[in-house]
């Protein structure tokens, strides 16, 4: 065990994969010499050399096309996106490609070897694009899987899960908590289940769920409210496709009451999946209207950041409305 | 380490556009199916040489009859390569058969050369039981894993891109194997083709990217294409190697990208091949293009056709009689009757591969999804002709296989 | 009054447009002479010029960068995307620059004169990439208008206000209409609300939403379920973004049930941002589960086309589902 | 119509990869300042001259205060124009008045020479409630609509595509105008660059597209995110005219620009002009240029100075003098500080601006979460420093314009 923050324990796990298994290749703007942007590649080429760590033009729909491509071929490529607010540009390759390279083919051919790693969300002063939550737009792709750790340890042992599931990956790193999150780390290779939440907390009033750095958030706001005789069950969703709807399911049950949590906008966002499939099966167990705290419907501003998203006392407010339905 | 060369400095402004190169093109036979006087005699084996030939045969029957079949309603789409069938077989046979392919839509061709099956075309064209893609595209996109033959995509020159990185996967393991990644010069407007030929200029990869330049997309004419000499001088942006080829001229083809797979191969080297040519065909069974093309047009070029030119190669050689001709085409012609009837005949695909594939396994919500749909179709059996009659027959034979 | 197919009212609704104002250009692949592939600008470049009506490239994210810097010059461009299967290239110049041009610049500079219009949805036997329906993933978009006509007439209303409103607009034609679906259509300019809900049908047991070509399927359901004696309010939702929150609840607390039927796969498809907020404005007053009736969590396919489809007797097997919670 | 060159038919494979084609470095003045011998000198006039120099230099003193004021912890991030004002300034002043400007992030010397004022920066750079972009962008995305620069987006290239579009209605209009683009040779390497280029050259388009070759994207030098020589030769896939500059020579760099909008304005023909430079600085605040470069290849271009190259021009024209050079560098320095400590005393922008804009009416559910977190701040005035304080001044001015 050592201490790691996330990227930390990012780069550790990249090492580990690197180093069991000579197929994973690691590329991306700016990833190799230099290690990265936010330094997740440290060392890795020092290590495993040019040819398996590498930069690459300044061109994300080609980093993902040929991803897809050496994909294909039997590698293991985990391609960065420098931002998540510059994923866009591969949106086809993802969408079109990546999600239905399996199924198109009747199983000929797949990119399951493939995992996408790209930093996401806000809290950081990077505004407008420097801290979007793009995970909505992927968790509408059948045939990916979108996954956010909370942790240093969760990112290790689901990055490990991420980069050797048989299905394409998007891995979506909360970069507030790149140095903010720091926490023990097994040094031995682990993972972690894909497609399982977790229940961080058990409680009995209500059931807040999130992901990712919105975790700390619900942390915040469950204190407050234990405060007030409020028992709060929290949930970490942990992979927003395919997600965990029979977790999300019991704790509702036995709660009536669910909050839900994330920083992109409100409209069309993943919380709206969540609420209308809880909403249908736990109908009858509902004591009042699933809630959804989450930033406006509007583009990310900047000195109003503080202002745009949702926090503890955000998320303390819609509690209280819940409970006092 | 500088990257621009040391051309030497001017005191006034120089401006350049690329007309002061001229990129030739390479022939080797005339459409009377001589060689050039200059060119030299290829070195090609007659079993080759038949077996190129057969294959661009082939290809054109096959497209003949399934675009007759789509006209009777039998078929709900085709494209033909009518025309360009020298560019696509030309090119294959030209590799090695452990390459990769990795295609447009329009080569059936390579296919036809590596030997797929008849009964796989016909599968896949009708998207019964047998497609390996298991009914879920469009006629025409077909795949094959053991010819090295990528599942063909609709969303144009997304291949490209993944033929680089495929080439750097092969390059990794060292087997000494490339990648050739075919598309229409329309495609090659797309932002991905660019992204394709610069990383692989940079990263050193073993692909050849080959261009059939044939002069629409759709209704769009070249010239409203793209402004310059044709798709070669795009290379000269990633300083990569490009040769331009009469796409009708199959030794020529053939010559250029072996050449092309040499340096792919053995120097790490990307390649273009820009190939000349013309679809002299609709683009599709949807398409009617006396709407934006003359007819003369079309005829100067039908006079170009590749496979009558090389047949008069053939035949100079000995290696090709009229009577093998007729007997070819309509052995042909009957096989692929034959196998489309067969074919129209077999069952759809069972209704569980509506939701397998999407994951390695299928998951917890799909088994229910699909569970939910089977008791639906159970219902209004009527209303779901496909697969209705053959629920039960899936369940006594353990068809499924997921869960 | 003419009658006229989908397509031909929406060659009818550019021909006034460009008539009316001779800033509005139209253009995309295959737009020019030929008049598109699906024949929506036909004549219109004889009639207007090559200037103001041609082809494009083949390049997707070219000419909705084109299409947005043109509208940042003044001009109304009105870009054709030949199928929404074929939009994501241009996810980029969508997302982060049509959507945010206004805000980011404190509206200095918009983008308000731009439509995109392109076909959607299934039906035609189109497969994987002639049949998608990508509303959900721009309707998570602030910045952008999303509208869906339904029949000829709409569509014409609804296409000159898309191409009039000082905002964005993605207008998304059901292709399976095109020439099935015939109706009067008024020879003048006119223009239908944008953001603005059409109840087709009044009942009093079961509201029934839709938008596009699915409303023909709720029509068929209806009539079914009206033969055992429900009576179902139909809802046409018109505009996906902004939408109209109002005249949904509204009929939900009349009716106290809601079924809502898409094209695209369940999972973050627009049905949820519905649901999600009508179980919160209608909780005290629904019956039953909001329930979804929409295409399964997969890539489009070709064969069982019709076996994935939520069609009429999905939809009527809902609302008796609903009904009889 | 053909859309090759009838360059002649080879009976060999011959591939080309544009080494057989050199292109010049355009350059006027030497290091010393002194006009290379075969030089013209260029029509200068005096005004313009030192109107340019000031610019430059107002770039400089601007980028190492503000660089500082980031260090100092006042600022959020910033990024430098160092080494490269040349580029910026020089082709800037090429332009006409009207002419847009649609830039990448470091070329405030457009601004600077434009007029933008003082004052302008520094809202902009504090994201106050003056900032014309109304705080929601991060530091240095400036925009003027009354100066043609249009507001700065952080994705790389987009603003190429649609620098193509806005100059086509710019022809449509028929004004006579044209627009510049500025993009680094790192987002050259997007899509969207290929896209806006072959697009221009096709539809004739007015457009001057200007990469600021400085060798490096962040930590990407040149030689990994291209193979080629430089960005030039790309321009040749699209039969465009290109030039390359010395972009460290304001001089040449104007000389190129002028003769290119005059090719663009007069026959609707886009222009490529690469500017070979340098970015002395780090990429931007977060960044340390140590771990991929060395402090030699630094110094080495340190020596390139372009504004020390004109400095001594104008000084060898008689136009400018040690005293003159003192004299602004105080002033100039003295204005930016005490600008800086205004715009940081101003404060943020009004609530609403969080729901403005994003449609031209604000809509009724947008209206309603504004509402909503109104009161959620009235409820935690303490949370949200930035806005509680301002919320009934709002109500009492009436700042309010939605609805
Ligand atoms: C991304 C994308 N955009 C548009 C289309 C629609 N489309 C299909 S084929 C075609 C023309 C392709 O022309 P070209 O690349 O020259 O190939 P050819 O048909 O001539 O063989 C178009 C526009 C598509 N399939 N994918
Ligand atoms: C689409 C996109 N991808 C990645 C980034 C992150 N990024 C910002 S600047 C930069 C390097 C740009 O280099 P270049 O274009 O050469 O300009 P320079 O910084 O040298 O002026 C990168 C990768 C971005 N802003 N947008
Ligand atoms: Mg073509
Ligand atoms: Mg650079």
């Amino acid at each position: 065990m050592a201490e790691m923050n996330l990227l930390q324990a990012i780069n550790n796990a990249l090492d580990t994969a690197m180093a069991a298994n000579d197929k994973v290749v690691c590329f991306g703007e700016d990833v190799g010499v230099f290690g990265g942007v936010f330094r997740a590649t440290s060392h890795l080429q020092e290590k495993y050399g040019r040819d398996r760590c590498f930069n690459t033009p300044l061109v994300e729909q080609g980093i993902i096309g040929f991803a897809n491509g050496l994909a294909a071929q039997g590698a293991v490529p985990v391609a960065e996106i420098q931002f998540a607010d510059y994923i866009f540009p591969a949106f086809d390759q993802i969408v079109n490609e990546t999600a239905k390279f399996r199924y198109r083919s009747g199983n000929l051919f797949d990119v399951g070897g493939l995992t996408i790693r790209t930093p996401y969300g806000g809290g950081i002063a990077g505004g407008h694009y420097h801290s979007q939550s793009p995970e909505a737009y992927f968790a509408h792709t059948p045939g990916l899987r979108v996954v956010v750790p909370r942790n240093p340890h969760q990112a290790k042992g689901l990055l490990l899960a991420a980069i050797r599931t048989p299905d394409p990956v998007l891995f979506l790193e909360p970069k507030r908590l790149y140095r903010a999150a720091v926490g023990e780390v097994p040094d031995e290779d682990y993972e972690l289940p894909l497609g399982e939440a977790e229940i961080t907390r058990e409680g009995t009033d209500i059931t807040l769920l999130a992901w990712g750095a919105q975790m700390e958030v619900l942390d915040r706001a469950a204190e407050i409210a234990e405060k007030e005789g409020i028992s709060c069950e929290i949930i970490d969703l942990r992979s927003i496709l395919p997600w965990d709807v029979e977790t999300v399911t019991e704790s509702v049950l036995k709660t009536g009451r669910l909050v839900i949590s994330h920083e992109a906008p409100l409209t069309g966002g993943f919380a709206a999946e969540i609420a209308a499939t809880i909403q249908s099966c736990c109908f009858l167990y509902l004591e009042s209207p699933i809630a959804r705290v989450t930033g406006l419907d509007t583009p990310f501003p900047l000195t109003l950041e503080k202002e745009y998203l949702p926090d503890h006392l955000k998320v303390f407010e819609a509690i209280k409305a819940t409970i006092d339905y | 380490m500088s990257t621009t060369t040391a051309a030497g400095v001017v005191h006034e402004p120089t401006f350049l556009n690329g007309d002061e190169f001229h990129i030739p093109r390479f022939e080797l036979l005339r459409q009377d199916g001589t060689l050039h006087p200059q060119a030299a005699a290829p070195e090609f084996e007659r079993e080759t040489a038949l077996r190129i030939y057969r294959a661009m045969l082939f290809t054109r029957v096959l497209d003949e009859r399934m675009m007759a079949a789509q006209r009777q309603g039998r078929l709900s789409f085709y494209m033909q390569s009518t025309g360009e069938e020298g560019t696509v077989v030309g090119s294959t046979a030209a590799l090695d058969p452990g390459d990769m392919i990795m295609a447009q839509y329009r080569e059936q061709g390579a296919l036809a050369y590596r030997g797929f099956g008849l009964d796989e075309f016909m599968d896949q064209l009708f998207g019964n039981e047998h497609d390996h893609g298991k009914g879920r595209q469009m006629p025409i996109h077909y795949g094959s894993k053991t010819l090295n033959y990528l599942t063909i995509s609709s969303p144009l020159a997304t291949q490209i891109p993944q033929a680089t990185g495929y080439a750097y996967g092969q390059k990794l393991a060292g087997e000494g194997l490339c990648t050739l990644t075919v598309f229409g010069e329309g495609a090659a407007s797309e932002g991905d083709f660019h992204a394709a030929l610069n990383m692989a200029s940079v990263l050193q990869v073993p692909v050849v990217f080959l261009c059939r330049n044939n002069g629409y997309a759709i209704s769009t004419p070249a010239h409203e294409q793209f402004h310059a000499d044709g798709i070669a001088p795009r290379a000269f942006g990633y300083r990569m190697k490009v040769i331009r080829v009469d796409g009708n001229d199959v030794l020529a083809v053939h010559q250029a990208t072996r050449a092309a797979r040499k340096l792919a191969v053995e120097d790490n080297q990307p390649v273009l091949i820009e190939a000349m040519t013309y679809r002299l065909a609709a683009h599709s069974s949807s398409d009617d293009p006396s709407g934006y093309r003359s007819r003369k047009e079309e005829d100067a070029w039908r006079e170009k056709d590749p496979i009558l030119r090389m047949r008069r190669w053939l035949e100079a050689q000995g290696w090709w009689s009229d009577d093998e001709e007729k007997h070819e085409q309509e052995t042909r012609r009957r096989e692929v009757l034959e196998a489309m009837k067969a074919a129209e005949k077999r069952r759809p695909p069972a209704l569980e591969t509506l939701v397998t594939d999407v994951y390695a396994q299928v998951t917890p919500a799909l088994a229910e999804q699909l569970a939910a749909l089977e008791s639906h179709i159970r219902k209004y059996p009527d209303a779901y002709p496909k697969s209705a009659p053959y629920l039960d027959r899936d369940k006594a034979t353990g068809g499924r296989d997921h869960g």
